[in-house]
């Protein structure tokens, strides 16, 4: 019997306080009642689902790349196919799976973490989900119709601009842009909030998991960085294209530098938006598997704030080639290698634990050892990039590719591979397969190196990013070729992971509450966990509440437990303030989220959309908000 | 393709050096230095990099090790400000590496180029003060050894990017505004370099050849330059002139000396003498401009040159006229 | 159950969608439509009888063709007598009033054969699908090409009369 | 068997109406989420002005001084209309509330009429040059801002009216002060740059 049993079981009349929960907390069936779900559980179980699929869809676009790129003067794919492609991929991997996937894991696992019942907005965060996948339905929508945008990730203009991308396809990008960061944003809000009011009591500013001080930060920098883009994109780029303003006009005062300057203060952000979570997921995998606190957790916390601040002073970095004054570029590159320094810290600390740690060599440790590889050299090569001279030979060659892919693929895939080993017996009440999870892990690894390594040199030796054939005379034939191979190696790994999962679902050996013996709350929590998380709301004593002895443990009671309650605490100390009451399960963020939808998608095609938006819009807050009966709240 | 393949390699070997448009391959005090910083950078943070997997991968080999956490946070924090100061030395040497090789202005006399981006090609205009020595030319820059030279980039379009790795880093070429760096070459060699910035459709195929020539060779190469096309010397050529003067043609290329004033796409008035067509795309030879005059879409799909239907003897004319303007 | 629906539905949309060809791109011109016509060769052929056939430009609604166009219509320095569409030494182009008829085949023949007074024929020098390209545009310029595949603005000082209710460098108030 | 330590919980209130409220907290995220947008915007604004000698471009008439800074009268007392309904909503006064809120509409009423007046003024556009864009655009993002709000502010006032409200309706009231007074405090500094900013830093005129 493991001790987080002990937890919930010395409460008299526990049964019958089960059964209320379970009809407060439970979710009504049929199309309609799947439209109207609210819990955290089933909307970060949706986002996570949503964003692995187009991981997926991402995954095949790269493999028609590397196709195409395989050997010198392929014909596989044409520069306009070529172009929509690599336009899609980046897109899909920014936009619809890493930005969702961390939110997704975050809505997941916050509550759980935070010893709580659900985010303190349900609907807010059902609303997020339905946005999202709007916007992504949007662009692969509209890329089935070839309606497909073709100017990269980040849409420089003029090129993106009304004159040089004829059609609609990059008007479908900026708008679907919008979309995913309406999602985005409506996480950042409830997560913050829900991080600093519905803390388990006792849970101090100090005792927070370490994954959830992530999310935390990660969802401030959200705040200030997506309006950035939402400007860009939607403002920006929009807006010249489909009503004619002049923002990046040069003949009647715009100015295309305007556009990156916008692009890059929110994009740089977003790299971290990405592999901040990603950094408190490894913490996380660290404690759990070296069997002790990480290290310097106020060094790492102070790290990880620090990262978040610094990553708003560093997007001239990705416009050094536009020459700027020198001593911008000067401050620039001093700020872009601080960013090491915070870095840094947190992989010593997370060394130092596992010098001292009781390490298990579960499949989860074993990608955050692929993380640390990995994650290292893409910042080496990132100081690199820093460096004005060095970034204006590699700056927009493969190098800066690989760079990238170091940094995004290390810093995030790798540890939400991790952690979808590591959670999985939560998510699902199953263990997945260990033997496997490894094997998964070295092919992943291996073919990673194989793919991105030798984009390093082919950077070097002058092969551009985003060329869709290159001739044989520039020797770049071979390492290509291993890229390719190594990119299907990645595939054949990505495939081995789904078969783990789907047989570990059907037939893996059903898990404890605890599977790994980890010190945080969610594993307090059945698996899979109930739809309120917790028969009794946990009192928090220590850091690591479940490796703490049982005298310091209690419950909270006294909530009501026959409607949806949690218990509001104060910011710093999480102090009991009073109970809030979470709205039962509603269509209406559904209803919302489509009305919403419905103007965008024409706004597309005509600003006056805007205006019906807005109005459908309406019609589905003044029914989320619409006062229901009883309207009193009986103590 | 293969024929390509050995034309070009026949063209490199025939130069004085070869290229294989590498940032590791030098061939002036620019690209020198920024070689250099970055066999600097290398080797320090790859030594970095062995130190931080030996230290990642030594729990695996041993026990748990029971240091106590004071001496664990000495070791860290002592770690993390070497860390400190190892980067701050970098941004040091970077800057001063950076003053050393950019700058907007070459010290004293220098050569100075305009280069216009286009959709895919790029215009080159040789400034001189004297408006009748001004050269214009495409997609090849010649440049006599051991001159800085300066580079005035413009764009006609979009956003292109000016790279010749064996010479200087990047440059975006930004439509409204004009940016600027300057390079030397020390050796006598071919240089390719390439649009680096993503510029629609033919990205791929928008490259450029910088030809460094000692300098005798050099202003002979001007002076040849500064030359209107030479007259058809008989009836064939003379027909292909008048069949480019009488079709689509000439709405588009200058050909100095004639009646051809385009300006919407290379000036051709040499283009015989120039190593490649089509932006680098294709060896120049007869062969290869039959083959791009009459179906330009699908050697290089999407580009701007019109498919213009021309009778077999109509080409044959028209090829014979250009192979004349050398 | 829920999955295969889903799934199921997945497949429907994507494959109705596929179907759906919104914008066109074909970077190389039919053979079809690299012909060059002169003058004579289109009045054979295509005006037996002195009135036209109705012709539809296969250009018509197609973005990328009218992006094409656009910058023909600069390239072949059409620009040159009707400015940006406003009509300079040349009628102006954006207009309910043409003088020899605003329809496609009304165009493409102006374009082919020129006009008395100036309007030079480009039929022997540019090929039938760069024609078709140039109506296209000139059509998109009066609001006659669907408004989805028309540019809203070009980077270029802004024509539109309707934007702007005073003269650039008139005194201010 | 009673637990060795429980936390009893029971005789805290089931809600709260003031600024502890995490709707409150949620509320102040967005309007945080609104401020980095218009900051932004500011910036483009005079990324944009540096670009130029002259701005406006000569000729473009700008929004008149007088009935843009008389606006700001009603708009700042409005917030008092706001003030008194959200500390009416604390002490459930549903008087107090409906007055608050109707002052409230009322005197940014009288504001987006003069904002009309000034807005028809102008003699240029959107798309006329990029001083028009930008101007265009502060302009539609607040006004669209402000009416979304007077909406929300107008349905909470018919939901506070019909009697069927509780204390989730009383948060809103409360809630929808801290929008008024933040969609108020944003317009000072955006006024300021697109009808001062010009007077002072145009050149050229």
């Amino acid at each position: 019997m493991s001790v987080s049993t002990e937890w919930r079981t010395h409460v008299a009349g526990e049964e019958g306080e089960r059964h209320e929960l379970e009809r407060a907390w439970s979710e009504r069936g049929g199309i309609a009642g799947w439209f109207s779900v609210t819990t955290h559980q089933a909307i970060g179980k949706r986002y996570i689902i949503t964003a692995f699929i187009f991981l997926l869809l991402g995954g095949i676009e790269a493999l028609l790349m590397r196709l195409q790129l395989a050997r010198p003067d392929n014909g596989v794919l044409g520069p306009e196919k070529y172009n929509q492609i690599f336009t899609m991929h980046g897109t899909t991997m920014m936009f619809l799976f890493a930005v969702p996937m961390m939110e997704g894991m975050g809505v997941y696992l916050v509550p759980l973490m935070l010893g709580t019942r659900n985010v303190v907005f349900p609907r807010l965060n059902a609303f997020g989900y339905w946005m999202y996948l709007a916007g992504g339905l949007l662009l692969y929508g509209a890329a089935f119709s070839n309606t497909m945008p073709a100017a990269g990730w980040f849409s420089y203009t003029p090129l993106s601009g009304p004159q040089y991308s004829a059609g609609k396809g990059v008007d479908v990008w900026a708008q679907m842009i919008t979309f995913t960061e309406i999602s985005a944003m409506c996480v950042a809000a409830e997560l913050i909030v829900t991080i600093f009011r519905l803390r388990a009591p006792g849970m101090s500013l100090a005792r927070i998991p370490l994954f959830c001080w992530s999310m935390l930060i990660q969802s401030f920098m959200v705040i200030f960085a997506m309006p950035a883009v939402m400007l860009a994109s939607t403002v920006l780029l929009l807006n010249d294209r489909t009503i004619g303003t002049h923002f990046v006009n040069p003949a009647e005062g715009g100015d295309p530098l305007l556009y990156q300057h916008i692009f890059w203060f929110f994009g740089h952000p977003e790299v971290y938006i990405i592999f901040i979570p990603a950094l408190g997921m490894v913490s996380s995998l660290i404690e759990a598997h070296a069997r002790r606190g990480v290290f310097g957790y106020p060094a790492v916390v102070l790290s990880m704030v620090a990262n978040g601040f610094i990553a708003f002073g560093l997007w001239v970095h990705h416009m050094f080639a536009t020459g700027l004054p020198q001593i911008a570029e000067a401050y620039f590159t001093a700020a872009s290698m601080m960013i090491g320094i915070t870095s840094a810290v947190q992989i010593f600390c997370w060394i130092a634990t596992l010098w001292t740690g009781r390490l298990r060599l579960s499949a989860a440790l074993h990608f955050v050892f692929g993380f640390i590889f990995i994650f290292v050299l893409g910042g080496m090569t990132g100081i690199m990039l820093a460096s004005i001279p060095l970034d204006l030979q590699v700056h927009d060659t493969f190098f800066v590719v690989a760079h990238f892919h170091y940094v995004l693929i290390g810093g995030a895939l790798f540890p939400l591979f991790g952690a979808f080993h590591h959670w999985f017996p939560k998510f699902t009440g199953r263990m997945i397969d260990e033997r496997i999870g490894k094997v998964t892990f070295w092919i992943l690894f291996t073919g990673f190196n194989l793919t991105f390594f030798p984009m390093h040199v082919l950077g070097l030796h002058g092969m551009a990013r985003r060329i869709y054939t290159y001739p044989a005379e520039m020797g770049w034939g071979p390492a290509n070729l291993l890229a390719t191979i190594g990119a299907f190696t990645i595939a054949l790994g990505g495939i081995i992971f789904m078969i783990n999962v789907v047989r570990s679902m059907r037939a893996g050996a059903p898990a404890s509450e605890d599977p790994w013996e980890a010190g945080t709350l969610e594993w307090a929590a059945s698996s899979p966990p109930q739809n309120y998380n917790f028969v009794h709301l946990p009192v928090v004593g220590a850091r690591y509440p479940l490796w703490a002895d049982a005298a310091e443990r209690a419950v909270v009671t006294g909530m009501r437990s026959d409607r949806r309650e949690v218990l509001v605490t104060s910011g710093m100390e999480a102090e009991p303030e009073h109970r809030l009451v979470l709205p039962r399960s509603t269509p209406w963020p559904f209803l919302a989220a489509l009305g919403f939808t419905i103007g965008l998608v024409g706004s597309v095609f005509s600003f006056s959309w805007y205006f019906i938006s807005a109005a459908l819009g309406a019609i589905g807050l003044i029914g989320w908000f619409w006062p229901h009966q009883p309207v009193e709240i009986d103590p | 393709m293969r024929a390509r393949t050995a034309a070009l390699a026949l063209a490199a070997a025939g130069g004085c050096g070869t290229s294989n448009q590498s940032a590791l391959d030098p061939a002036g005090a620019q690209s020198q230095g920024i070689a250099a910083l970055w066999w600097f950078f290398l080797t320090l943070l790859g030594a970095i990099f062995v130190i931080v997997m030996v230290m990642t991968l030594l729990p695996l080999l041993r026990g748990p090790r029971n240091a106590g956490e004071p001496r664990l946070t000495r070791v860290v924090g002592g770690v993390s400000v070497v860390t400190l100061l190892l980067l701050f030395g970098l941004v040091i040497v970077s800057v001063i590496t950076g003053r050393a090789t950019a700058g907007n202005t070459p010290p004293g006399r220098h050569l100075a180029v305009e280069v216009t981006g286009n959709q895919w090609w790029w215009a080159v205009r040789y400034l001189n003060d004297d408006p009748s020595r001004i050269v214009v030319t495409a997609n090849e820059i010649h440049v006599p050894v051991g001159t800085p030279v300066l580079i005035r980039g413009l764009s006609n379009d979009v956003i292109h990017s000016f790279w010749i790795p064996n010479l200087q880093g990047k440059r975006d070429l930004i439509p409204s505004r004009i940016t600027t760096e300057w390079f030397e070459a020390d050796k006598p060699g071919r240089y390719r370099g390439q649009c680096a910035e993503f510029c629609g459709l033919q990205h791929a195929h928008m490259a450029l050849w910088v030809v460094a020539e000692p300098p005798e060779q050099f202003e002979a190469w001007m002076e040849h330059q500064l030359q209107p096309a030479a007259a058809p010397p008989d009836a064939l050529t003379r027909r292909g002139g008048e069949v480019f003067l009488s079709h689509a043609c000439v709405l588009c290329h200058a050909i100095s000396g004639t009646a051809a004033a385009g300006q919407v796409g290379p000036d051709l008035t040499h283009l015989a003498s120039r190593l490649t067509i089509a932006a680098g795309t294709l060896p120049n030879n007869k062969g290869n401009l039959a083959g791009w005059i009459t179906d330009p879409q699908s050697i290089k799909p999407g580009n701007h040159m019109a498919t213009v239907p021309l009778e077999p003897e109509d080409l044959q004319a028209l090829l014979a006229y250009l192979e004349t303007l050398r | 159950m829920r999955l295969r629906f889903l799934s199921v539905g997945a497949l429907v949309c994507a494959s109705a969608l596929m179907s759906c060809q919104r914008e066109k791109m074909e970077l190389r011109p039919a053979p079809a439509q690299v012909a060059v016509f002169g003058e004579a060769a289109r009045e054979s052929d295509l005006q037996p009888g002195g009135a036209l056939p109705p012709v539809t430009n296969p250009d018509h609604g197609e973005a990328n063709a009218i992006s094409e166009g656009q910058r023909l219509f600069s390239w072949y320095n059409c620009t040159g007598c009707h400015a940006n569409g406003g009509g300079a030494i040349g009628p102006p182009l954006i207009t309910s009033n043409w003088i020899y008829g605003g329809e496609p085949s009304n165009l493409f023949d102006t374009i082919v054969k020129g006009r008395p007074n100036g309007m030079p024929a480009w039929g022997g020098r540019i090929p039938e699908y760069q024609i078709w390209q140039l109506v296209a545009y000139i059509r998109s310029l009066n609001g006659l090409e669907p408004k989805s595949a028309t540019p809203e603005r070009q980077d270029h000082l802004e024509t539109n009369p309707e934007t702007r209710r005073y003269q650039p460098g008139e005194a201010n108030r | 068997m009673t637990p060795a330590s429980a936390l009893d919980v029971g005789r805290l209130r089931p809600y709260e109406i003031s600024n502890r409220a995490p709707l409150w907290w949620g509320q102040v995220i967005l309007c945080a989420i609104e401020g980095s947008m218009f900051c932004i915007l500011i910036a483009i604004y005079f990324y944009l002005r540096l670009r130029v000698d002259v701005w406006p471009p000569r000729g473009a008439r700008l929004p008149d001084a007088a009935i843009a800074s008389w606006a700001l009268a009603p708009l700042i007392l409005s917030m008092a209309g706001s003030y008194m309904a959200s500390e009416a909503a604390k002490k459930d006064s549903r008087g107090g509330m409906i007055f608050g809120l109707a002052a409230n509409l009322l005197l940014a009423g009288v504001f987006l009429v003069l904002r009309y007046l000034d807005w028809r003024g102008l003699n240029f556009n959107w798309a006329s040059d990029a001083h028009g864009t930008v101007v265009w655009t502060i302009l539609f993002l607040h006004t669209f801002d402000v009416v979304a709000d007077l909406l929300m502010t107008l349905v909470l006032m018919i939901i506070i009216a019909s009697g069927r409200y509780g204390p989730k309706q009383r948060l809103g009231v409360h809630v929808d002060s801290v929008v008024w007074y933040f969609l108020v405090a944003i317009w000072l500094p955006l006024y300021a740059v697109i009808v001062w900013a010009p007077r002072i830093l145009g050149g050229g005129q």
